[in-house]
């Protein structure tokens, strides 16, 4: 077993051997996960060395501005990051005791008691976590559903697939049952469905009514198009609920719909949740979205989480001036102080080329110093609880005006090196 | 940039620079189809030799890097019966006929080179002619719609019910019976000018050159009409989303005429996509005028299908006669593909497989 | 006298004008006339002569028909009325597997031909076009008769010699000028099992040529002066028929026309069933019949006489000359028609295949129409003439596939004059020539059809490019279809025409005036020129009694 | 609205198509210089002739006439006689259509079983040898004319290595079928049809096969990067669901548009390829009945190739509506 490693400078060690420490009620340990995009502009940097756990039944929220990689870390997590995109580097523990026994003496390295780096695993066994183990619930309800299918078999293919799986636990081909082209043709030419079965239509037409929709056996004949963006997200997250996915991870489920219904929606997850005691990963760019649902959150900043702890570290103690910066831009109802402090500056460039070894939100700090110019590794934000960590220098020291960069210093860097 | 009416955004020009940039294929294309052009524009300063000039004596020389062993046949009738004596003769290639010569002696390489300005020149008139044609019939269709509309494109429906190939054979073998004149014979400005004269004196190629060009003029005329229906459905496409557009909308309001209406704001709008279509018909009007010469529908001799429908009778003895006309047309059939995936990646106006052979 | 003359006259004028369409065609319908009837003279010593200007050496006036036709085609070589070309050869590719000699009239009678190996006894033909319809009353061209004959028969036929040989007449005389008498044979059954009879006959005869018999039969002007038929005698099997005059070759015309139908089949069917099935007395019944496709025989082993080598024949159609060939040498086809010369050495190296050639009876002429600038000019036609190295087409474009010709007709054909050699090659005189017309600078342009004739194209283009040799003559081609050609010319009118023109003449009555009549004279149906004494030679050689007839 | 009356509105449409290809093919034969009398009358016919044969084709009659004679025959599944060999045009335009659906389908199905998977493999393997193999096929096929093609097939497998026929078509679909009962060995039949329909359909079916490749690539990018696939892939439904029943399902639906948009070009393809291979079809059978103006036979060709457009048409139509539902509701 792992030695009790300090919260801190966890960040460069990349030791790959058992599960980190952590909470016993851990679902899911994610450690120094790197993911790139491999592009003709140049390798971009979207995740990090992300670190963060998700425990039994809570949610845990994601929360940064678009372009700071959170929805990629959420792709990262469940393995579908597309091309050019790739995973580089980094462990996703996940607590599987079937799993874990399964793979034990093939694969020693992948297993740590009950905990399984699904890295490690064979593609096919990490795809076949997808459903049971994993489910996602994505941004826009309308695109995320296949236009020409019905709603209902859609998600009966879902429950299809696991029944098909539970009944051949460990054959990726148990799924298919060889549905190939010549299969495709038959379907397509013949009214019937090659590949779901009446039970599992009537399990979805039960999850479709367990999400709220009225009259689910006639719409789940129904197409998407014939759906509102509301009644479609709850068929989406019927859908993800399917294969009773351990951990839920939820893409920004709200952004697309109107405002009304997003309550309603954050009602249904939160209720599923306490329901069926799934633990939910919400991604978010809302606070108020985190506040309202989450029990431990994360920030996330151009690829990295830059702090992380419950809910309450992060909103009342932030240490980050980051978050401090997020947090300070909600209006607050009960403290009418009209001066809302916008963050200055823009989202960074996530071009590996252009990121420096320095903490990348120095060049927007307002405690920019020259300490900042290097790498950043995860302090421990609060003495005695690991639980709360962050990637700022402040967390170590106070801030000093002595070693304040100057107020110009990056757009002189910029000129110098020529950039546009 | 500013071409007549239709303004293209700077954005569109930076799209195009980056594709092309990004694509070598779309190098390729450019290249091929500048071969081509510059072929068929200077086609009498270039051309080694006079296409229409015959030389018996130098029929059927293979091209360059091949020897063909001719059996000479010499037969007599003796009774009825033919006794042959057969000799076998190495004819070897030239360089003064690179791509070999055809059954009479002309010259394959001045015929390919000329047969790229009747590809070419039906190519775009064609295209040209379509191209007003259907625009302004979808146009019409598509800023009016109701009555007019319908009727419009159910004629466009009858229109594509009949094969475009098979309209064209049926409109020119009906009407060129009588009319026996199916072509029309221009000066050639470069050759009457004394310019290729002079040029080809200077480089030591002192034949002359035809001094008038055949334009087929019906060929022309039949492929134009009988490829216009994709321009007017692109048009109409275009016309009825553009014309709910607010300022098309305003236009109108301020009571600005429909003409004007269409010109100003229908027709600029709608040029993207009508751009990239044409450039993908010039290819399958090329592609439609050598199945048409090779079917023998056609108005003049200096026409790629028309030689590979002549070398057809000789594919076992002089194999390239059939075969450089061929390679002609798919090398310029593909760079105008490639440059037509250039511009439809880099304007994206939503066309996929419009327009046929 | 004179009287009697127009009216043979007319009715040489009618005939010329009927058969234009299929002449011109390809598709000469009567066999092979008996073997050349005189060898050319010796003619050593007098070539200078023919390139003398003629019009100023005095000959005698001509005495026989034979002398005014030979008169009339020396005019035709002085005055150069057209560029004279070649005469065509018939080149078929045939597999060894069969034994076969091709005709001069261009038929292919399966019923002679013969299963050369163990390959089988079966053999298949591959010709340019399919039939137009398989009546055999009911069209005009060489393709279709080439199937109607492997099932139908008429009265009389010629054998490959060209000699009248009795076929379904065992009897034929003239019993007055206006009729002639058929005896028909006994013991003939048709396809169907029915018996032929004399009214079978008179029907067959009267349905060519009354339009109120069946249908109106293209073939009635080839039997042009018959007025009708009518069964003599039943008993005796005789068979009447009525001349509208004197008609000299009423019977060489049964010879050659006039397939016989089963009456009663006929008139119970319609005129669609006719055409898709076949009810003949020939060698060989339709097995199966594909329009357009494939015609399919198997013998019939009740043929009134021995019955066919082959057991089944089939005819099937390719355009392409090199898909023709194809097809022959992949074993395909065992017999292909108009084998281009390209490909004679690709059929004759193969093993199992060769060519099979005999000069036909077209001739192969540019016509200029004499009526308008510059070929009004005789100077100008000879120059014309002059400029063309025939001996080269012959050599390069035919690949010796021709021969060259100086006159309108061929040799081997009553008329021909031996003393008239082919025009050579001699462009200082054809330049001199143009300048004395008077037309220098011309611009000239030949119409030619495309694919028509063998090589046409290529000879057209061969013409007008030496022609365009001349300094001070500009000349080139232009292609055409045949049947856009076909309508310009066959109006009646010589203004229709145009200029210059590449055509070609099959005429199988192996007599001059057969082609100098309907292409030369000044009423001919299709005359491209005018000349009062070439009409009076013509005029005189049809007043006088035919040695050949 | 629902699929059926969606698929009816479209039949109402195609009759209203239809009867405007024919008035246009009725139409033709009176703006093309030349009278059909001129066809059918010997060249040497007298004027009274000449007008017995205008009362026999009934051109004496006004045009309405003549036109409503015209619709009022075909209903009746009269095209006339052909002028050449006196045969009813119906009889033998449906002679030779077998010939030219043979080729076409076959051509299709060639096609369809080529470029598929090349597509599918094409933009499953993106920037992999495979894709830049099947890129540069489809772009050669879409270049390449397609008699010239034959020609190099004919060339190539016909005369070189004679291991098919050169040209002509054996025997046929129906033979074959006749020929498990019938006299021939069925073996040589099916092997003899199946060799003569060889080269014409890979002749004809190369552009089509580079077209639809290029189609399903592209398509099949666009679909891959779209939303629903990832959410497909979240919910656990292994590669080869995600990529055929949903991916290249809804590749197919903008493919099978333009197929039927395409369709004209496949027949005028099958034109020239029978002109090539000397395939006893439609496609010769107008050329040949354009160059003798024979009328009947040209009028009928073209009415059945309008209307067999037509009814494809709707078959893709009703296809269409059939794999992509929004449309039925638009």
């Amino acid at each position: 077993m792992s030695e009790p490693a300090p919260a801190t400078a966890r960040a460069g060690a990349a030791d790959g051997h058992g599960a980190p420490e952590g909470n016993p009620d851990d679902v899911l340990r994610v450690r120094n996960l790197s993911t790139r995009f491999f592009t003709e502009e140049g390798q971009i940097n979207a995740v990090e060395s992300v670190d963060f756990t998700v425990r039994d039944g809570e949610v845990f929220g994601i929360v940064g501005e678009s372009g700071s990689g959170k929805s990629v870390a959420a792709l990262s997590l469940i393995d579908l990051v597309d091309s050019p995109g790739r995973i580089t580097s980094g462990e996703v523990w996940y607590r599987d005791a079937d799993l874990a026994d399964e793979f034990r003496d093939d694969l020693p390295e992948a297993v740590d008691g009950d905990f399984v780096d699904t890295r490690r695993l064979p593609e096919g066994v990490r795809r076949a976590l997808r459903g049971p183990a994993f489910s996602m619930v994505f941004q826009d309800p309308m695109s995320s559903l296949n236009p020409s299918i019905t709603v209902g078999e859609q998600i009966a293919e879902a429950v299809e697939v696991q029944r098909r799986a539970r009944a051949n636990p460990r054959s990726t081909r148990s799924r298919t049952q060889e549905y190939g082209m010549g299969r495709l043709i038959v379907d397509t030419l013949l009214p019937n469905r090659g590949y779901t079965s009446e039970s599992s239509m009537n399990r979805a037409i039960e999850l479709l009514e367990q999400v709220g929709i009225p009259d689910p056996a006639e719409r789940a004949h129904e197409y998407p198009h014939q759906f509102s963006g509301g009644m479609l997200q709850r068929a989406m997250i019927a859908q993800a609920l399917a294969g009773e996915p351990d951990v839920l991870i939820a893409d920004e489920p709200t952004t697309a719909l109107d405002v009304t219904i997003q309550a309603q929606i954050l009602n249904l997850l939160r209720d599923l949740q306490e329901e069926q005691d799934t633990s939910v990963v919400m991604i978010t760019h809302d606070l108020g979205v985190i506040a309202r649902m989450c029990n431990r959150v994360g920030v996330m900043y151009a690829g990295q989480v830059v702090e992380r702890g419950t809910l309450a570290d992060v909103f009342e103690s932030p240490v980050h001036p980051y978050t401090e910066g997020l947090i300070g831009s909600i209006p607050d109802l009960d403290d009418p102080d009209p001066r809302l402090q916008p963050i200055g500056g823009n989202v960074p460039s996530l071009l590996d080329e252009e990121m420096g070894g320095r903490c990348f939100f120095a060049d927007r700090c307002p405690k920019a110093m020259s300490d900042c110019l290097q790498d950043i590794p995860e302090y421990a934000a609060d003495e005695g609880c690991d639980d709360h960590a962050v990637r700022c220098v402040l967390a170590e020291r106070e801030y000093s005006e002595a070693d304040a960069l100057p107020a110009d210093y990056f757009d002189r860097n910029k000129e110098v090196r020529g950039d546009e | 940039m500013k071409i007549g009416p239709l303004s293209i955004s700077p954005r569109t020009i930076r799209n195009l620079r980056k594709e092309f940039r990004s694509s070598g294929l779309a190098r390729i294309g450019v290249v091929l189809i500048a071969l081509v052009v510059l072929a068929a524009v200077f086609a009498p300063l270039i051309a080694p030799h006079n296409p229409r000039t015959q030389n018996l004596d130098r029929a059927q020389l293979p091209p360059l890097g091949f020897t063909d062993t001719e059996q000479q046949t010499q037969t007599k009738i003796v009774d009825g019966s033919v006794q042959t004596v057969t000799r076998n003769v190495t004819v070897n290639a030239t360089a003064t006929y690179p791509l070999g010569t055809n059954a009479l002696g002309q010259d394959m390489l001045s015929r390919v080179i000329y047969g790229a300005r009747t590809s070419l020149l039906v190519g775009l008139l064609g295209t040209v002619l379509a191209a007003l044609l259907g625009v302004t019939v979808g146009l019409t269709a598509g800023y009016y719609r109701g009555r007019i509309d319908d009727a419009l494109m159910r004629t466009a429906d009858v229109s594509l019910a009949f094969p475009s190939l098979v309209l064209a054979i049926a409109l020119i073998g009906l009407f060129s019976r009588f009319q026996a004149d199916v072509a029309y014979r221009v000066s050639d400005p470069l050759v009457t000018s004394g310019l290729a004269g002079w040029f080809r004196d200077m480089v030591g190629l002192p034949t002359p050159m035809p001094e008038t060009f055949v334009i087929p003029t019906v060929v022309v005329l039949v492929v134009g009409f009988v490829n216009w229906v994709w321009f007017a459905r692109i048009a109409r496409g275009e016309a009825l989303s553009i014309r709910e557009e607010e300022y098309v909308k305003a236009a109108r309001a301020l009571g600005g005429s429909d003409v004007r209406i269409v010109f100003r704001h229908v027709l600029p709008n709608a040029i993207t996509p009508i751009l990239v279509l044409a450039t993908i018909q010039v290819a399958a009007i090329i592609l439609l005028e050598s199945s048409l010469s090779f079917l023998g529908f056609s108005g003049t001799t200096l026409s790629w299908g028309f030689d590979i429908a002549q070398g057809r009778g000789y594919l076992s003895s002089s194999w390239w006669i059939a075969t450089m006309p061929g390679i002609a047309i798919v090398l310029s059939v593909i760079g105008i593909n490639l440059v037509g995936d250039w511009l439809r990646d880099a304007l994206d106006p939503g066309i996929e497989g419009e327009g046929g052979m | 006298m004179a009287e009697k003359d127009t009216s043979r006259r007319r009715f040489l004028q009618a005939a010329g004008s009927a058969t234009a369409a299929v002449a011109l065609a390809g598709c000469s319908g009567t066999g092979g006339e008996s073997s050349p009837t005189e060898e050319p003279t010796d003619t050593s010593g007098d070539s200078m002569q023919t390139t003398e200007p003629q019009q100023t050496i005095e000959r005698p006036e001509p005495s026989t028909r034979d002398g005014y036709l030979q008169r009339a085609n020396r005019h035709c070589h002085d005055q150069a009325p057209w560029v004279f070309l070649h005469r065509q050869y018939s080149v078929y590719g045939v597999s060894d597997d069969i034994n076969w000699q091709p005709r001069r009239d261009e038929r292919v009678d399966a019923y002679a031909i013969e299963p050369a190996t163990d390959s089988g006894d079966s053999a298949v033909m591959t010709q340019s076009q399919m039939d137009s319809g398989l009546d055999p009353q009911d069209h005009r061209e060489t393709p279709t008769d080439n199937i109607v004959l492997q099932a139908y028969e008429g009265l009389l036929e010629r054998d490959r010699q060209g000699a009248i040989i009795e076929v379904l007449a065992t009897d034929y005389r003239r019993l007055d000028e206006t009729t002639v008498q058929f005896t028909v044979r006994d013991n003939v059954s048709f396809h169907s099992g029915d018996s032929l009879t004399p009214e079978d006959v008179a029907y067959s005869i009267n349905r060519i040529v009354k339009e109120s018999v069946g249908i109106a039969s293209p073939q009635s002007d080839q039997l042009v002066g018959v007025a009708g038929a009518e069964v003599a005698s039943s008993d005796d099997r005789t068979v009447n028929v009525n001349l509208t005059g004197l008609n000299p070759i009423v019977f060489q015309s049964f010879a050659t026309y006039c397939d016989i139908m089963n009456k009663s089949w006929v008139t119970s069917h319609d005129n669609a069933y006719i055409n898709q099935n076949m009810e003949g007395t020939g060698p060989f019944k339709l097995a199966n019949y594909e329009q357009g496709v494939a015609v399919e025989f198997t013998r019939n082993d009740n043929y009134w006489q021995e019955a066919a080598a082959l057991s089944g024949f089939t005819i099937n159609a390719a355009s392409e000359s090199s898909t023709r060939v194809n097809r022959l040498l992949a074993g395909e086809s065992d017999i292909i028609v108009n084998v281009p010369p390209q490909e004679v050495s690709r059929v004759n190296n193969n093993d199992g295949t060769s060519v099979s050639a005999v000069p036909s009876t077209r001739v192969i002429f540019n016509a200029m129409r004499y009526d308008v600038e510059p070929f009004v000019s005789p100077l100008f036609r000879q120059a014309v003439n002059y400029a063309v190295d025939l001996e080269s087409i012959v050599q390069n474009v035919l690949q010796t596939f021709g021969d060259p010709t100086g006159q309108p007709t061929l040799e081997g054909f009553f008329g021909y004059n031996p003393d008239l050699d082919p025009y050579p090659r001699d462009l200082d005189r054809a330049e001199q020539l143009v300048e004395e017309s008077g037309y220098a600078g011309a611009e000239i342009e030949l119409i030619t059809p495309i694919g028509r004739y063998l090589k046409d194209v290529e000879i057209a283009q061969a013409v007008a490019a030496q022609v365009d040799e001349l300094p001070n003559v500009t000349a080139r081609a232009r292609q055409v279809e045949f049947s856009t050609l076909v309508s310009q010319v066959t109006t009646g009118k010589i203004e229709d025409k145009p200029h210059w023109y590449l055509l070609g003449w099959g005429n199988a009555t192996f007599d001059a005036v057969q082609t100098i009549q309907p292409l030369l004279a000044s009423d001919g149906a299709l005359t491209s020129y005018k000349n009062d004494e070439l009409d009076r030679l013509l005029d005189e050689a049809q007043s006088l009694p035919s040695e050949s007839n | 609205m629902g699929y059926g009356r969606f698929l009816l509105k479209r039949g109402v449409q195609g009759v209203g198509v239809v009867w405007g290809v024919v008035t246009v093919v009725f139409l033709l034969r009176f703006i093309t210089p030349g009278s059909p009398i001129d066809t059918v009358a010997p060249l040497d016919a007298s004027q009274e002739t000449r007008r017995q044969i205008a009362r026999e084709l009934g051109l004496n009659q006004p045009l309405y006439v003549q036109y409503l004679d015209y619709i009022w025959e075909l209903l009746h599944g009269n095209m006339g006689y052909s002028y050449i060999s006196s045969i009813p045009a119906s009889v033998q335009v449906f002679q030779k259509l077998p010939a030219t659906l043979e080729l076409a389908v076959a051509a299709s199905v060639v096609a369809i079983v080529l470029s598929i998977p090349l597509g599918v493999v094409s933009a499953t393997r993106r920037h992999q040898p495979a894709d830049y193999a099947a890129t540069s096929f489809s772009l050669l096929g879409i270049s390449t004319p397609n008699f010239w093609l034959g020609i190099m097939l004919v060339l190539m497998f016909a005369v070189e290595l004679n291991v098919f026929p050169t040209s002509g078509r054996a025997y046929g679909f129906m033979q074959s079928l006749a020929a498990i009962t019938g006299p021939r060995p069925f073996f040589t039949v099916v092997t003899a049809w199946v060799a003569s329909l060889f080269l014409p359909a890979i002749t004809l079916g190369t552009y089509f096969t580079a077209l639809i490749t290029r189609l399903v690539r592209s398509g099949m990018l666009d679909e891959l990067s779209s939303g629903y696939v990832r959410a497909t892939r979240a919910k656990g439904l292994p590669e080869t669901l995600v990529r055929y029943k949903h991916v290249l399902r809804n590749t197919l639906v903008p493919v099978v548009t333009v197929l039927g948009l395409q369709l004209g070009t496949l027949i005028g393809g099958a034109v020239i390829t029978e002109a090539v291979f000397a395939w006893p079809g439609l496609g010769s059978e107008i050329i040949r009945a354009i160059n003798a103006r024979d009328w009947p036979i040209l009028q009928g060709s073209l009415i059945v190739i309008g209307t067999g457009f037509v009814l494809l048409n709707i078959v893709v139509d009703a296809l269409y509506a059939y794999l992509d539902p929004r449309v039925v509701a638009e």
